[in-house]
């Protein structure tokens, strides 16, 4: 799989590391409540098909990156600095 | 027909033509007592157990495709109770138990080959935490035994002791742990709860539920609609899709994991292997084929493949811990769809919408589990109450902090 | 009390020579990574122009004057090696001594280093055309699009040394400068040196493939 | 035999090689198959379940039969296919699978016993008495199973791996995929073809036909030749595309050393090329496929378009009598070559009423053959015709039932092959079809069309349209005549006539009894057919059986083949060894090591070394007449609480961290609040993931305003960096903070004991400025020249500091210190004192940290009451994280006769056995303390801290101990608050 980071160019799967769904991304107030953290913590859409998620290119630039890919045929749609992306 | 020596020798002079189909292929009834979703060995051994051990009516098991093709058809069949946790060690090991008279059980030669299990460890530090986890399963009744280097090195002589990365310190070993054959186990279940009256629907996709009142009453197919008092979902791999058509999410995310298997070898290796520094597991089928996987491959995925990255992982830390592999070839190569919860347990439990219950979240424990997860299933659709084993594996645990998070990787579901 | 001696990077382990490829310590004597504030690239741009007549590398971007080397680094910050950081207000940048977190390895392929950096196709006919076989030579190790068209003399980027992480920089002889983690440079090296006889194992067997 | 004048191997080098240790001759330029044909060797090895006797069937690496143990310097290789192992002088293979010999296999008992072995028999059986199945059955059935023997010695083969980048790959060199590569070629494209022969031209090098009116393999050489001239083709022979993956990446197997008695100059034997392209062009070709008919596996029994090969390649043929039996035209050449070679043709038999061939050779029309005799191979064959039977004498029976496209590549994403009868055949998918590989074309009989012409136009076609795709100009390069007649073909899958067993897989011996038993079981479905059969599950993974097999299922199923459908094709394409792939993780290479300053002093010193993560650390370090690690532990550990200990920390992590908000910053990512530090002191803290359990712990330092470095675990280094990076750059994008990982950049050393300050006032200058530094205080100061940093803490506890400098003088400061200490009574000391040091002292490691505490269990929940958020604060407010059931931190001390304790035991209550329900803990961390003359362990007792005084009873089954222990505060010496002292 290749990974077309916005700083590196076209990159190979192995630079990178996976936290997980987009979802990490919208972290709730200290005060939202149990439920929001639940939802926050372990809740996830996990689609089958279009999904988001939070991509270190940890061997490369260092910069946490949103990838928007489908989980199907493994297609990558869109990559973006996550810094600044809508959760 | 009961399936023996001796049924083989009479079928054999009747040149085979008497054998029967291993199970009956009805048409869906318009409505039945509790439906299962799910012709994978959940679903099966729940629908035997239910037929078996409960009163609860008419039962159908509705499978999208083929019995035993989704995760059950794909995984490297070990069998053990390797875990820590009371919630998890009180579970595995009842799973464990009904392993040993399953083919009795089921009068289907489920191949269950108690080899030992050798879990290694490389650090003083790595030999503590498996001498707690093998205590926690000496004090539940399992076997466990913590072997030395030197013991480690009469049992198994062909590792790589002297020049490997992360030196071998020893093994904890489970030695009536090992492997069965994950197709006999589907087949075995299936033709079982079939001549109990259960239902076997191939080809049948639930699209949707319908709920009234907050409780469910039919569940929509792709061969119509089919009402039902109770439904179960156990579609590890795809629970987050099943539970969207409910309305609510899970705590899940699915996940490939690969595995691979090389050419047929004659013995070799007796044992099942698991290396305690990277990601790998390997063991030897009765066809001769060695059998291993690693880890998963990261990144969310229902492809039931992964990337090459992997690939070359679990094969450096394969040759790096027995260096002999290099000659071996992979023959073939495939990928699991994990359903990775949370805290790396598995969730047995009533869902969010009345009438509707789950069983999921099975990380790549699932095909040792199978026996069990039927009996706490079966329990819970039944009784409506869960089963004193599995009481740990509620669905709110994340929301209360009850984690039971065997591997202590925290709320990232790819790392369990 | 008598001043500290220093230990190199590659005190015992470079320098290196089989086949015409040469591995060397480049022993730069300071590495310092810039990070500027945001909004502020412009004055750091200023004071490094004013001090080495060096602009700020973008992404990929690795700029040398002389004996200074400016190589854009990662998401937060270049890394300047050679020369003692140029006075930097703070308030333009962060600028952090790393001088001894990494070492930097040169890898050079066989005298006779075309200008042009090789020809461009990387097929091996004739290996002893220097750039080329150091490409051969790297792309053993790093999952990176080599060829001069993708790599020019000039770019830099971030990767894997086998399992190592590194930064490698094209420089205008074909070379390759190679940036390693110091706890890692035996490991760096061992790689590297791995790589070079698996490459020169296979040409002096004649084979045609690269 | 070899026939005179045949064959395109012309040198007459005659090549020694063994088989069985029986001595033969091949030629140079052979292979194993067509030298041991030259050498009438039938029987090359028994068949997997019936062990009958087996001989060679194809000439490629789809052969089913021929897996051979080629016997190398470094070790034997097992399932070899002796068809594509190239001849090399002193070559020994061996059969497989048979004992004593292939001629006689005891176990070929199992053939008379077929009926008791059905398909699926051992589901039925072996199940009594209980456990006799892995006792007793199943170590039969292992032995009786397998092919090859794997050696158990080390695999110490050089492999090479590497990775490419092009333009477009052409898969396969015959005429399509050649043409592919010129088109793509001379449109400016960067190419690499591959092409597993060791020479380009698929077909054409076994075939007698022209191309632009000149031999095909010669055209082929020629264009060969042009493209290799080419400065953008790279041409890769010996290399197999072995599967497709993501993104456009192809994993490539290049044979180096196959074809050499051995490795001349440690030259790899086989490289594993990542190749990443960003068109890609199919040309495999097609394989040939047989007809399920009683005895279709004798030795002598071959693929038509094998026949032809080995005539027309190598020169040899497998018998002096052959006939064709064959449903298509393109087995008629088989009967031409054959003749126009003057080799006997005693029949061509085919099933179509009319065939537009004839030659001086009889033709049965209408015919199929139905069953073959002779043991060890054929001797004749029985024709069933409507005008009744015919026995015909003969040693080689060439059989075609037609070709299979080679299309497995363009279905490793997931596609599924369609079905075409005009040619009954599987092609792929259309390449917008879901699944298909994007960027992939398939061109000439991998596509299904299987005239040379049909080839050359569609190779020529598809490097065209790859080139354009990238934007290149692309003319259609000048096609040359050829062959354009594919000839036709009517299906034939089963002959219905004969008794005995007519074979679809002969690999795994599957044969159409066993799928009309499949179905009878239920078991229908292609999926489900293939795993209770186990057809296509062997070695050539259904290359050859795979459509035929469909085709019976779907007969006796009442089901269309394009109904029944195909299994999944899944890579490897070919049997990969796993050294190639995995070769570079041996011994050493699975993970860097990462060296410490002190490391050259540590082995000076004869220290053991142990991994910590990647790092490399030393135990302990040996002195004159200490025999075993516990008495240097035990002396180290008094050297320090007496005089002075020297250790090297330079393993933990460091980060610096600077910017306007990097106070705020580390107020968010620490549980404990640092914004309230001054300037010049330190602050321990513990470091959690959102999820409230403890990620790490580690101590910060405020060097200036905005300026902070923080240390923590060497173990937690990755998921730290990780972290780190995430609440910057995701979490709180708009904060100034800039974090630098500068572990390797300092070398730092923890001084410990009375004498530290000692020892270290005599290297600064300001002597007295070291002995000033107050607990938890940092001062920037310099030795001699070199600037270094001073910590007023030291892990072990107890008095003592921390020196770090850069790390190119830590090696001389260690050494330096080391001096200053030994002559103080003191000097270096290794982890395990470390680990008893801080233990005595309650400091936590990632023995505590194991992921599953909370700052609670720790008796840290003081430090995360304060106000503002941070991370994990909401999630540790949840009923799970807060109940007094779980496991808190307390110290443990034994109390009765056995003086032992071990991590990893239980505990329970003294007087109550040992059950799951009465678990009370366990045991973190254990180690004996020569300071107090006991062992000492930190443990996690159910609401431990109101049970200090208790008694309990540690159990360890695994090292066979049980301790009676008492409950006491977590730390030995000095005072609970000492935790943070300097």
């Amino acid at each position: 799989m290749r990974i077309p980071c916005p700083f590196c160019g076209d990159r190979d799967l192995r630079e990178f590391h996976v936290m997980g769904g987009a979802e990490w991304l919208a972290r709730p107030a200290p005060n939202a409540g149990a439920a929001a953290w639940d939802a926050y913590l372990h809740q996830r859409a996990n689609p089958a098909g279009r999904t988001r998620e939070l991509w270190l290119h940890e061997a490369g630039c260092g910069a946490w990156l949103m990838v928007e890919r489908d989980t199907v045929t493994h297609a990558v749609h869109a990559v973006v600095p996550a810094r600044g992306a809508a959760s | 027909m009961r399936y023996s020596g001796w049924q083989l020798l009479r079928q054999a002079f009747q040149g085979n033509r008497g054998w029967k189909a291993h199970w009956r292929r009805p048409d869906p009834r318009p409505e039945y007592d509790v439906v299962i979703v799910g012709g994978g060995g959940h679903g099966l051994a729940t629908a035997y157990y239910l037929a078996r051990q409960h009163d609860v009516g008419r039962i159908a098991v509705l499978e999208k495709g083929a019995l035993g093709l989704g995760n059950v058809g794909r995984n490297t069949t070990v069998v053990r109770s390797t875990y820590m946790l009371p919630g998890n060690g009180a579970f595995y090991s009842f799973s464990l138990g009904l392993w040993k008279g399953l083919a009795q059980e089921l009068n289907y030669n489920v191949m269950f080959s108690p080899r030992g299990v050798i879990s290694l460890f490389h650090s003083d530090g790595q030999r503590d935490a498996f001498a707690r986890m093998g205590n926690a399963m000496a004090i539940r009744g399992d076997q466990a035994v913590l072997l030395g280097r030197a013991e480690l090195r009469r049992l198994v002589p062909w590792l790589d002791y002297d020049n490997t990365r992360f030196p071998i310190f020893g093994a904890l070993l489970q030695p009536d742990a090992g492997t069965a054959r994950h197709d006999a186990v589907v087949w075995g279940y299936a033709r079982a709860a079939d001549r109990l009256g259960v239902d076997l629907i191939e080809n049948c996709e639930v699209t949707g539920f319908d709920i009234a009142g907050g409780r469910v009453c039919a569940v929509e197919t792709t061969r119509g609609r089919i009402a039902a008092g109770r439904v179960g979902i156990a579609v590890a791999g795809h629970s987050s899709r099943l539970a969207a058509m409910a309305g609510f999410r899970l705590p899940i995310e699915s996940h490939v994991l690969q595995a691979f298997v090389t050419e047929g070898l004659k013995p070799v290796m007796d044992h099942v292997i698991s290396y305690g520094m990277g990601h790998f597991y390997i063991s030897q089928s009765d066809k001769g084929g060695l059998v291993f996987g690693g880890d998963l491959d990261g990144y969310a995925s229902y492809a039931q493949r992964g990337n090459l990255p992997l690939v070359e992982h679990v094969m450096e830390a394969g040759m790096t811990l027995m260096p002999m592999l290099g000659r071996a070839r992979v023959l073939r190569s495939w990928g699991g769809v994990m359903d990775m919860s949370a805290d790396g347990s598995p969730i047995i439990d009533r869902a969010p919408v009345g009438g509707l219950y789950l069983n999921a979240g099975w990380c790549y424990g699932g095909f040792k589990a199978i026996p069990g997860s039927g009996v706490a299933f079966a329990h819970l659709l039944a009784r409506d109450e869960p089963h004193p084993v599995a009481a740990c594996y509620r669905l709110d645990r994340f929301a209360t902090g009850h984690l039971i998070d065997e591997e202590g990787t925290g709320a990232f579901h790819n790392r369990h | 009390m008598a001043d500290l001696a220093a230990v190199s990077v590659f005190e015992t382990l470079l320098p290196i020579e089989r086949g015409g490829l040469r591995l060397t310590d480049v022993a730069p004597r300071r590495i310092t990574r810039i990070s500027p504030r945001r909004g502020r690239e412009a004055a750091v741009e200023t004071a490094l122009k004013k001090a080495f007549s060096v602009s700020l590398p973008g992404p990929g971007q690795a700029f040398a004057s002389g004996a200074v080397r400016l190589w854009w680094h990662d998401e937060g910050g270049v890394l300047l090696i050679g020369p003692d950081a140029p006075p930097l207000a703070a308030a333009d940048a962060i600028a952090v001594d790393v001088s001894d977190a990494w070492g930097l390895i040169r890898l050079a392929g066989p005298a006779g280093n075309r200008e042009d950096g090789g020809n461009g196709r990387g097929n091996g006919s004739e290996y002893r055309d220097g750039a080329r076989a150091v490409q051969a030579v790297l792309s053993r190790l790093a999952p990176l699009d080599l060829r001069p068209h993708a790599f020019a003399p000039g770019h830099t980027a971030r990767s894997l040394l086998h399992n190592i992480p590194a930064q490698f920089t094209r420089c205008a002889d074909g070379a390759f400068e190679i940036l390693v983690p110091r706890s890692m440079a035996g490991s760096a090296v061992a790689a590297l040196s791995d790589a070079i006889g698996r490459w020169l194992a296979r040409m002096e067997m004649g084979s045609t493939s690269f | 035999m070899r026939v005179e004048g045949k064959g395109r191997i012309r040198n007459t080098v005659s090549v020694p090689f063994s088989f069985d240790g029986r001595r033969c001759c091949g030629r140079a330029g052979d292979t194993l198959a067509s030298a041991l044909i030259a050498n009438d060797i039938r029987v090359v090895g028994r068949s997997f379940k019936y062990h009958r006797p087996r001989g060679i069937m194809t000439a490629g690496s789809e052969e089913p039969n021929a897996l051979v143990t080629i016997l190398r310097r470094g070790g034997a290789l097992p399932n070899q296919r002796a068809t594509t192992q190239e001849l090399f002088e002193g070559l020994e293979a061996t059969s497989q699978n048979a004992w004593p010999s292939p001629g006689f296999d005891l176990l070929a008992v199992n053939d008379l016993a077929a009926r008791l072995m059905p398909a699926g028999f051992y589901y039925k059986t072996f199940m009594w008495p209980r456990g006799a199945w892995a006792r007793f059955y199943e170590p039969l059935i292992r032995r009786a199973a397998g092919l090859g023997r794997l050696p158990r010695i080390a695999d110490d083969t050089p492999y090479d791996r590497a990775f490419a980048h092009c333009d477009v790959l052409v898969i396969g060199a015959g005429p399509a995929g050649l043409m592919a590569a010129l088109a793509a070629a001379r449109a400016g494209a960067d190419v690499i073809l591959a092409e597993s022969d060791r020479r380009c031209g698929g077909r054409l090098l076994g075939e007698e036909e022209e191309i632009g009116g000149r031999a095909g393999h010669e055209w082929a050489a020629a264009l060969e030749a042009e493209l290799r001239g080419m400065e953008n083709v790279r041409v890769m022979t010996r290399a197999t595309v072995v599967g497709a993956h993501d993104g456009g990446v192809f994993a490539v197997v290049e044979k180096l050393a196959h074809h050499l008695p051995d490795q001349p100059g440690g030259v790899p034997l086989e490289c594993f090329w990542r190749i990443v392209a960003r068109r890609s062009v199919l040309c495999a070709g097609a394989v040939e496929r047989s007809v399920a008919f009683a005895g279709n596996d004798r030795p002598g029994v071959m693929m038509a378009g094998a026949v032809r090969s080995y005539l027309n390649r190598f020169g040899v043929v497998a018998g002096r009598r052959v006939a064709i039996f064959a449903n298509n035209d393109d087995a008629h050449r088989t009967a031409r070559d054959l003749a126009a070679a003057g080799v006997e043709v005693v029949a061509l038999v085919d099933p179509r009423e009319e065939v537009g061939i004839s030659g001086d050779y009889p033709v049965l029309t209408g015919a199929r053959v139905m069953a073959t005799q002779g043991r060890k191979g054929l001797v004749g064959f029985t024709v069933a015709t409507a005008s009744g039977r015919q026995r015909i004498e003969a040693d080689c029976l060439a059989v075609s039932g037609g070709w299979n496209p080679v299309l497995h590549l363009s279905c490793h994403l997931g596609a599924r092959p369609r079905w075409r009868d005009d040619i009954a055949a599987f092609v792929p998918a259309p390449a917008d079809a879901p699944g298909m590989v994007p960027g992939m074309r398939v061109a000439g009989a991998a596509g299904g069309s299987f005239s040379t012409a049909a080839c050359l136009r569609e190779g020529a076609a598809a490097g065209m349209a790859a080139a354009r795709a990238l934007g290149l100009k692309a003319q259609r390069p000048e096609i040359p005549a050829a062959q354009d007649d594919a000839g036709t073909l009517s299906p034939l899958w089963l002959v219905g006539e004969g008794r005995g067993k007519a074979f679809l897989d002969l690999q795994n011996d599957v044969t159409a009894g066993d799928i009309g038993l499949a179905v009878r079981e239920g078991f229908a479905v292609s999926e489900h057919m293939k795993r209770y059969t186990t057809l296509g599950m062997g070695p050539d993974q259904g290359r050859s059986s795979g459509v035929n097999a469909l085709a019976v299922l779907a007969g006796i199923a009442g089901r269309s083949i394009a109904e029944t459908g195909t299994t999944t094709f899944r890579p490897p394409f070919e049997p990969v060894s796993i050294g190639v792939m995995g070769g570079a993780g041996r011994g050493q290479g699975f993970a860097p090591r990462r060296r410490i300053p002190s490391h050259d002093f540590c082995t000076r010193q004869g220290a053991p070394l142990a991994d910590t993560g990647l790092w490399q650390r030393p135990l302990f370090f040996p002195r004159a007449g200490e025999g075993n690690w516990r008495q240097s532990c035990d002396r180290e550990v008094m050297m320090v609480r007496r005089a002075v200990g020297l250790c090297d920390v330079s393993s933990l992590s460091k980060f610096d961290i600077q910017g306007r908000d990097a106070a705020r910053f580390l107020d968010f990512v620490l549980a404990t609040r640092v914004s309230s530090l001054r300037v010049g002191r330190m602050r321990y803290g513990l470091v959690l993931r959102d999820d409230g359990h403890v990620l790490d712990d580690g101590i910060v330092a405020r060097l200036g305003r905005g300026r902070f470095v923080m240390s923590t675990s060497t173990a937690a280094a990755a998921e730290m960096r990780r972290h780190l990076e995430f609440v910057r750059q995701c979490l709180q994008p708009q904060w100034d903070v800039h974090v630098t990982d500068v572990t390797d950049h300092w070398a730092q050393f923890a001084l410990a004991g009375p004498g530290a300050r000692e020892v270290l006032a005599g290297l600064l200058p300001q002597g007295a400025r070291a002995a000033g530094l107050p607990p938890m205080g940092v001062a920037e100061v310099r030795i001699g020249a070199v600037g270094a940093r001073l910590f007023g803490v030291s892990f072990p506890g107890g008095p003592g500091c921390e020196i770090a400098v850069p790390a190119r003088f830590g090696p001389a400061l260690f050494d330096e210190l080391a001096a200053r200490a030994e002559m103080r009574g003191g000097g270096a000391f290794g982890i395990e004192a470390l680990n008893v040091l801080r233990l005595e002292r309650g400091r936590i490691t990632h023995a505590e940290i194991d992921g599953r505490v909370t700052p609670g269990d720790l008796g840290l929940g003081h430090l995360t009451g304060r106000p503002g958020d941070f991370i994990g604060k909401a999630a540790l407010k949840r009923p799970g994280l807060r109940d007094e059931e779980r496991g808190q931190l307390v110290g443990l001390r034994p109390a009765g006769a056995v003086k032992m304790l071990s991590a990893g035991a239980h505990l329970f209550p003294s007087d109550v056995p040992a059950t799951p329900a009465d678990y009370q803990g366990h045991v973190s961390s254990a180690a004996w303390s020569p300071t107090l003359g006991s062992m000492i362990a930190l443990a996690f007792v159910r609401n431990g801290r109101a049970r200090l005084g208790e008694r309990l009873r540690a159990v360890d089954h695994m090292r066979g101990m049980e301790t009676a222990c008492v409950i006491c505060a977590p730390y030995f010496l000095g005072a609970e608050g000492e935790m943070h002292d300097g």
